[in-house]
């Protein structure tokens, strides 16, 4: 962040969210139950309260000593049990099949 | 059979048992009809109450008549003979089974802990222990149960054998066993008694030290116990099956690795052609563990599986990673900070929530709460969410210690008198984390008033800003200095920040104005000598003749300002008052950088720490001075209970542009505690020289008509010697006292400590005990011609001591003790023996 | 061996009377000695129920908690219709309630929700037992004020770590706190500060959608929340953090330092 | 307070007025004897010599008569069982695992061969196989001419034992070994085929102590040499046909070593010190003598119309048969007796704890 602050200050990098990879995301297919999904992503830290039918998996990460900042995000759907759609700003890897789900970017 | 429906109820046989708790149990009551079922059911309700040992239900008309015999209360309970299980143990245990004072007897649960004791007594091994009990009967049917115990001795072991053992013989391996024969110490230490947890112990040492050295197919399962038709010795025989020497063939990792392959390979401390040792392997797969940990798979399993080949006694171990799921902190919870507030806690924090879980994060949270002093023992326990296989809870728990001292406090300590302070010097103000010193004291040397403020984390990186105010009136005599006084007040800011995770960097700035007052007999590096005493005003000519002793004319005093300044004595040196005056305004500014990995703030027993801080008085200040610092620890575990401590402190200060030296009342001080013990506080290194004093006689003296003297005044006069003109000079050495103390602008010291636990302590976190070397002096680069003891450093004039301390947190804050023994002390050093002070650790 | 040499048999009125009069005297010491001697002489007399009521009380007084529960637990055990079985539930949850404020919160105002909560989490259950067995009791509604008081402290506990989050710019971590008092701790005023940190955090994080729905859900049921503005748009903290001050800039951030989002809007909890 | 009825100190020696006189004929002192680990060394009688043995490996062949040395060697072993003796061959077993065939005539070693634990009790034979029973509970069955394996079975032992072991019994081919879990059973000495098996003692109780239930007397094999008599630890004394193995008549006594009989008489020794006569068709008990109550009394043995039993103070006590009264009491050893002692008619053979082996004659005062 911009505010100078003392030189050199040590500042704990700061990660929050469930990690998301390439292949984790390759591995995602529409109609995985939620067992599975879970399987894949692992259990998500942001379950809302409102909206039983949708996860979301964030990660972030804010490292401002070597400053490194990362974010990544996927949000699954769920229709009656089955996974319906999921939104990512990863895209998937080339060899997937063309008629994966709708991974359209989700604008950052 | 119904009869008539019951008009009454009557009880009979009651004692001491209320007619309500009969009725409030039984299930009849008046008007009802009664079955054999109802009466069946009263009886069972009321032997429920387990108050009554027999009950008869009969009808007598239309009454009810409920007849009982009430079970006893016991009276008493008296045990004998019993020395190994303490007497309020079995107690409490006989009340945890219902046999106590008040209570009802009964004779089943009486018999169970019969049985339950000898059982505890064989394991023990005792195995030849006896229990009678006997029940007596009293009146209002109360009984007392006395149980007399014969404990019988310990079965001691008479002979241990290992059979079958080819390569390593009978000897070296009973080493290895706790459980020893009959020797020299075995009625003090109990090792030859037998107890059975002790001997798997020992087969599992056994066991490990064979598979260390590549016997893969070690076993030593086939284990005898027997004892002597008297039950007084044990016999042992352990039979072994050695096997081959294996050595290792080759050694790879398998699974799912995470990371990449070289990354984990370090890690493998089996390598090709050595011999197969199980504790290499098991280190291995603790290794790989602890990584992946750290990478968030804290569920991570790594197994080494050997396989043997017959044929050529090689093994291949594959170590199979199976990292589990990648682990996630749920929540972080604290226990027991019951005056520390949350934040204090959390800002320590390394491990974020709801962020993937890393091991070693986890594991240095931990020891930065056991850093910040505030407890006494930080442990952390890692709890599985319930319904999932990736999320974990933390569970910090804490034990809070005084961490300062709070209200007045009486002290006394030898080097600085009755110290009497009201200071509230808290480390973790009413738990906010911040520290805070407001405190005003008094004692022999000095009285003072402060108020200091630090908030260490002013950011939630842990940027601190803190300020102080302070004022200070210091007799230097009564702390064994030369005799002068310094009134110093001042305030300072100051801000630290961490730059890494051990190392801070510190800034201060400052302003302080001290005034000197050098009193009377100030030393000559004070001020110059001899001088004019201003407390006497006037001098006299001496009129004593010599020869005859009498008085030749009347001696007359004269007005001490018409005296000639001719009569004064060339002073020569000057003091630094002289030079300097005696009021300085400065203007401080620090700069200090501190590293420290100690594993706990107060009485710390691992890692190191140490600073480097340089104190300027920045120019414009009356006195342009500098001080650097360096103080260092560290400590070096010997065993689980010893431990090795190294410190040092060295310091060095000097003026610069025209200040030629350190101003006297900045000096290095040494001796006492925190310095060299065995030496009185603040004395060791240069001597300041006393002052020369113009020569006071007694009155002068007139004569009167006839030649007899007079005395004209009480007071004392300066002498004029008629001869010289001058007046007359009394040099330092015909006062005759010794000189004092004054510092100097070098520092040396170091201490070496072999600290070990105090015997028949329990709680050995807040007492710190050890024996120690130290080591120390002080010097000065400027020595004044006439300071005695006072040399530039060097090595050879170091004054040594030894001895033991003793360190003791209490509630007012830390006592310490400590016996020291001067080794080379010279004739001028005051040496002590025993030193202690409450409120200031070593 | 020794017979038990009978000291002179006090009746058990007299015992019961000395005892009555120590703990009018506020003797509280005496008073459980002499009803100990009376249980022990008289375990069954017409006095024996209500010394052992009695010295439950005896022990609160005297400060000492875990007897006064044990004593609870013991009258409970042994007198479970007892007609006064209530105000033994009602001692025990008394007794865990006060144990859990150390000595200091007695003398020193400290904010108890920034502490560990420690046994007064028994005392919660013991409360609810009483309320559950008695609910008619005439202590009900005083244990009942302890629970909601004790709740709602565990809930602004919640809202400080979520502050505190906030202040480490961990943002999901302050999201999941406020979540845990939605989902755990309802009806408590912590309430609309846990939707108000919900809302804060889903958008530095980012994810709008999910701030949305806490927002509408925060405008429907708290509409005047220090939060709202008068149209009831979410006043965000997002963004600030950016620029800093000039102020801020030149003192190396020392002064006049940004300031993160804090939601404490606690009028009396 | 009452006191302590059963008062848990050894008998005190009572004094009596002595009829009969035990005089010490020769006596012949050997290595350390029993050493520390509560062996069970005990000499054997064959032909007109005896053998011995010491727990520093010493070994030594007497003319029984006058105790006059043949000869003694001295080997590099951890005596801990023996001596067993059968045609040609001595058999002794070690602390280390070993059973050692030796020489009778020269005293040299046949063939020694490793077993799997310590041998506490001395190898018997038939003359063709050697059976050996070891500490961890396994009997096997060794070729007499080269000690090779024929045969071998395993019991089960339980966690916690009594020190020593039963010394196997063989007649004709039969060979009976008594095992720590409170049974007997007799083996085909061939092949090692079980023939019958007994229980002796029922393990009851909680704790390990009340469960011990060990065989570890020898077996006493009557004048009729149709019955075995086999005495339990904590349980019963039973005698059995040796044929058949049916169970002729059982009492219930506790005791650890072997029993004896004499003319139509069986005399055991119980654990707690007490010597007791049955008739020898189990109907009645005759006499029980408890003078010598706790005194860890040794295997009884019957000599010129008397019992004798030694302490473990080192007395030899001799009992009238009829009545059990006190009819002699010399000091043997001061290290105390615990081997088993021997009989040829004329002389009474004594082996003491420290390696003292006197042979005593038994006259009328």
């Amino acid at each position: 962040c911009s505010s100078l602050e003392f030189p050199g200050v040590y500042r704990l990098a700061i990660d929050q969210g469930n990690i998301i990879t390439q292949e984790m995301v390759d591995q995602l297919e529409i109609g995985m139950t939620r067992s599975q999904v879970e399987y894949v992503m692992g259990t998500p830290l942001v379950r809302d309260t409102f909206n039983p039918d949708r996860w979301d998996y964030i990660y972030t990460l804010n490292d401002r000593n070597n400053d490194k900042q990362e974010h990544h995000q996927l949000t699954v759907f769920f229709q009656d049990g089955k996974l319906s759609e999921f939104r990512t700003d990863i895209k998937p890897s080339e060899q997937k099949p063309a008629e994966s789900a709708a991974a359209e970017q989700e604008a950052k | 059979q119904n009869s008539l429906p019951i008009s009454d109820i009557r009880v009979e046989g009651l004692q001491r048992i209320s007619s309500e708790t009969v009725f409030s149990a039984l299930p009849i009551s008046i008007g009802d009809r009664v079955s054999t079922r109802t009466v069946a059911n009263a009886s069972r309700a009321l032997f429920g109450t387990g108050n009554f040992d027999d009950i008869q239900i009969g009808m007598d008309g239309d009454v009810l008549v409920v007849r009982v015999v009430e079970r006893p209360a016991i009276s008493g309970i008296n045990l004998e003979g019993n020395k190994a299980l303490a007497t309020e143990a079995l107690l409490d245990g006989l009340k945890n089974a219902g046999l106590a004072e008040g209570q009802v007897f009964k004779r089943s649960t009486l018999d169970g802990m019969k049985m339950e004791l000898t059982r505890q007594y064989v394991s023990q091994g005792r195995y030849d222990a006896s229990i009678e009990t006997d029940v007596v009967a009293e009146q209002r049917n109360r009984v007392s149960i006395s149980i007399n115990i014969d404990e019988g001795s310990n079965a001691t072991i008479e002979h241990i054998n290992i059979v079958g053992n080819t390569v390593y013989d009978d000897e070296t391996l009973l080493d290895l066993f706790e459980l020893k024969t009959g020797g020299l110490f075995s009625f003090f230490s109990s090792s030859n008694k037998y107890s059975r947890e002790k001997l798997k112990g020992d087969l599992e040492k056994l066991n490990s030290y064979y598979l260390d050295r590549g016997y893969l197919l070690f076993n030593a399962d086939s284990v005898q116990v027997a004892i002597s038709p008297n039950r007084q010795s044990v016999y042992i025989t352990v039979n072994v099956l050695e096997g081959d020497k294996y050595t290792v063939s080759s050694a790879e990792l398998s699974g799912d690795l995470v990371l990449p392959e070289e990354d984990l390979k370090r890690f493998v401390l089996v390598q090709k052609g050595q011999v197969f040792s199980q504790a290499l392997v098991t280190s291995t797969e603790e290794f790989i563990t602890k990584r992946l940990g750290n990478e968030g798979y804290n569920f991570a399993k790594v197994r080494g599986i050997p396989e043997q080949n017959e044929e050529d006694k090689t093994v291949d171990i594959k170590f199979f990673i199976d990292p589990g799921k990648r682990t996630y902190v749920r929540r972080i919870d604290f226990e027991g900070n019951a005056r520390t507030s949350d934040e204090v806690l959390r800002r320590e924090m390394r491990q974020i929530e709801s962020a993937p879980a890393s091991a070693d994060k986890i594991e240095l949270s931990r020891i930065r709460l056991e850093r910040l002093g505030y407890f006494k023992e930080a442990k952390v326990d890692t709890l599985a969410v319930p319904g999932t296989d990736d999320l974990i809870d933390l569970r910090y728990k804490v034990e809070e210690q005084s961490s300062g001292s709070l209200g007045a406090s009486v002290g006394f300590s030898q080097d600085s008198g009755l110290l009497l302070s009201a200071n509230i010097q808290q480390n973790n103000f009413f738990g906010t984390g911040k520290q805070v010193g407001f405190g005003v004291s008094r004692s022999d040397f000095a009285t003072s008033a402060n108020f200091s403020y630090l908030d260490p984390y002013f950011t939630e990186d842990g940027v601190s800003r803190g300020f102080s105010v302070f004022y200070r009136t210091t007799d230097f005599e009564e702390i064994n200095v030369a005799s002068y006084t310094s009134d110093t007040y001042g305030t300072s800011v100051n801000f630290g920040y961490p730059i890494s995770e051990t190392e801070r960097l510190g800034f201060d700035l400052g302003f302080n104005r001290t005034t000197i007052d050098a009193g009377v007999s100030a030393v000559k590096e004070i001020k110059s000598s001899p001088r004019l005493l201003d407390v006497i005003d006037n001098y006299f000519v001496s009129k004593l003749d010599p020869a005859t002793g009498t008085y030749t004319v009347a001696e007359v005093l004269e007005d001490i300002n018409n005296l000639p300044s001719s009569a004064l004595v060339d002073s020569g040196e000057e003091g630094f008052l002289d030079k300097y005056g005696e009021e300085f305004n400065n203007f401080t500014a620090g700069i200090s950088w501190r590293q420290s990995t100690l594993n706990r703030g107060l009485l710390a027993t691992r890692g190191a720490s140490q600073s480097l801080s340089l104190e300027l008085a920045v120019p414009g200040s009356d006195l342009e001075y500098f001080k650097l610092g360096y103080e260092g620890q560290i400590y070096v575990p010997l065993t689980n209970s010893l431990t090795l401590r190294f410190r040092t402190e060295l310091g060095y200060g000097d003026g610069y542009g025209e200040l030629e030296n350190l101003p006297f009342y900045e000096n290095f001080y040494a001796g006492g505690f925190g310095s060299v013990r065995g030496y009185r506080a603040n004395t060791l290194g240069p001597r300041s020289s006393n002052a020369d004093i113009y020569r006071i006689s007694q009155a002068a003296t007139a004569i009167d008509a006839s030649g007899n003297a007079l005395a004209l005044s009480a007071q004392g006069a300066y002498v004029l010697d008629p001869a010289t003109g001058l007046l007359l000079v009394d040099s330092a050495n015909n006062f005759r006292r010794d000189t004092d103390p004054f510092g100097g602008n070098v520092l040396v010291e170091g201490s070496m400590e072999l600290l070990f636990p105090l015997p028949f302590v329990k709680d050995q976190r807040s007492v710190r005990s050890g024996f120690f070397f130290d080591a120390g002096n002080v010097f000065s680069t400027q020595c004044g011609a006439t300071q005695v003891n006072c040399s530039t450093p060097d090595f050879s004039s170091l004054r040594m001591s030894a001895g033991v301390g003793v360190t003791w947190i209490t509630g007012f804050g830390p006592l310490t003790f400590s016996l020291g023994r001067a080794l080379n002390p010279e004739k001028i050093d005051d040496t002590e023996i025993f030193q202690f002070s409450l409120g200031r650790s070593f | 061996c020794a017979g038990e040499q009978d000291r002179p048999d006090l009746s058990e009125r007299e015992i019961y009377e000395t005892a009555q009069g120590y703990l009018k005297s506020k003797n509280f010491a005496l008073a459980v000695d002499n009803l100990q001697l009376l249980e022990s002489r008289y375990p069954f007399g017409p006095y024996a129920e209500q010394a052992q009521l009695e010295i439950i009380y005896a022990h609160y007084r005297r400060g000492d908690n875990e007897a006064a529960v044990a004593a609870a637990d013991r009258f409970i055990r042994l007198h479970p219709q007892h007609q006064k079985v209530d105000y033994a539930y009602y001692m025990r949850g008394l007794a865990n309630y006060t144990d859990g404020e150390g000595f200091l919160e007695r003398f020193i105002p400290t904010d108890m929700t920034q502490r560990d909560p420690g046994s007064t989490i028994q005392s919660f259950d013991d409360f609810r037992q009483l309320l559950q067995r008695f609910p008619d009791s005439e202590y009900a509604d005083d244990a009942k004020a302890r629970m909601i008081q004790l709740r709602n402290r565990l809930a602004r506990y919640e809202i400080n770590v979520a502050n505190y989050y906030f202040k480490r710019k961990a943002y999901l971590a302050a999201a999941n706190r406020g979540r845990y008092v939605i989902e755990n701790l309802p009806q408590t005023p912590a309430i609309p500060d846990a939707l108000a940190v919900m809302v804060q955090a889903y958008l530095l994080l980012g994810m709008n959608d999910l701030a949305d729905q806490s927002l509408s859900v925060l405008r429907k049921n708290f509409p005047d929340h220090p939060s709202l503005d008068k149209k009831g748009n979410f006043i965000s903290q997002v963004g600030i953090e950016q620029e800093g001050s000039f102020v801020n800039k030149a003192t190396l951030g020392l002064f006049d330092r940004y300031e993160p989002p804090k939601f404490d809007n606690r009028e009396e909890d | 307070c009452a006191s302590d009825p059963t008062s848990r100190e050894p008998a005190k020696l009572t004094d009596f007025k002595a009829e009969k006189k035990l005089k010490e004929v020769w006596s012949y002192s050997l290595g350390d004897g029993q050493a520390e680990a509560y062996h069970r060394i005990t000499p054997v009688i064959d032909g007109d010599e005896i053998f011995i043995a010491s727990s520093n490996g010493k070994m030594a062949a007497l003319k029984k008569s006058s105790g006059k040395k043949v000869w003694k060697k001295s080997y590099d072993l951890r005596i801990a069982g023996g001596v067993g003796v059968s045609g040609t061959l001595l058999f002794i077993g070690t602390s280390d695992g070993e059973v050692v065939a030796i020489d009778r005539i020269s005293g040299d070693i046949v063939w020694r061969v490793a077993v799997n634990s310590e041998v506490l009790a001395a190898p018997q034979s038939n003359g063709s196989v050697v059976v050996v029973q070891t500490y961890a509970g396994e009997v096997q069955g060794l070729n007499f001419d080269d000690g090779k394996l024929l045969w071998s079975y395993a019991s089960q032992v339980p966690r916690l034992t009594l020190r020593g072991t039963s010394t196997p019994k063989v007649v004709g081919d039969i060979a009976m070994i008594g095992f720590a879990n409170g049974r007997v059973i007799a083996f085909d000495i061939e092949n090692g085929s079980e023939l019958w098996e007994q229980r002796i003692s029922v393990p009851q109780g909680s704790t390990e102590i009340e469960r011990l239930v060990d065989v570890d007397g020898r077996l006493l094999v009557m004048e009729d040499g149709q019955t075995v008599v086999a005495t339990g630890y904590q349980g019963q004394v039973m005698a059995i046909d040796i044929r058949s193995g049916r169970p002729l008549w059982v009492k219930d006594t506790s005791s650890y070593v072997g029993a004896t009989d004499n003319l139509g008489k069986v005399f055991v020794v119980t654990s707690d010190g007490s010597v007791n006569a049955i008739d020898d068709n189990g109907q009645g008990a005759l006499w029980t003598q408890t003078v010598l109550a706790r005194r860890e009394l040794t295997e009884p043995v019957a000599f010129e119309g008397a019992i004798g039993v030694g302490d473990f103070e080192g007395y030899l006590h001799m009992l009238a048969r009829e009545d059990g009264h006190l009819l002699a009491r010399t000091k043997v050893d001061g290290d105390g007796l615990r081997a088993p002692m021997t009989a040829d008619g004329k002389l009474l053979y004594v082996y003491g704890n420290s390696g003292e082996l006197i042979a005593y004659k038994l006259q009328d005062r």
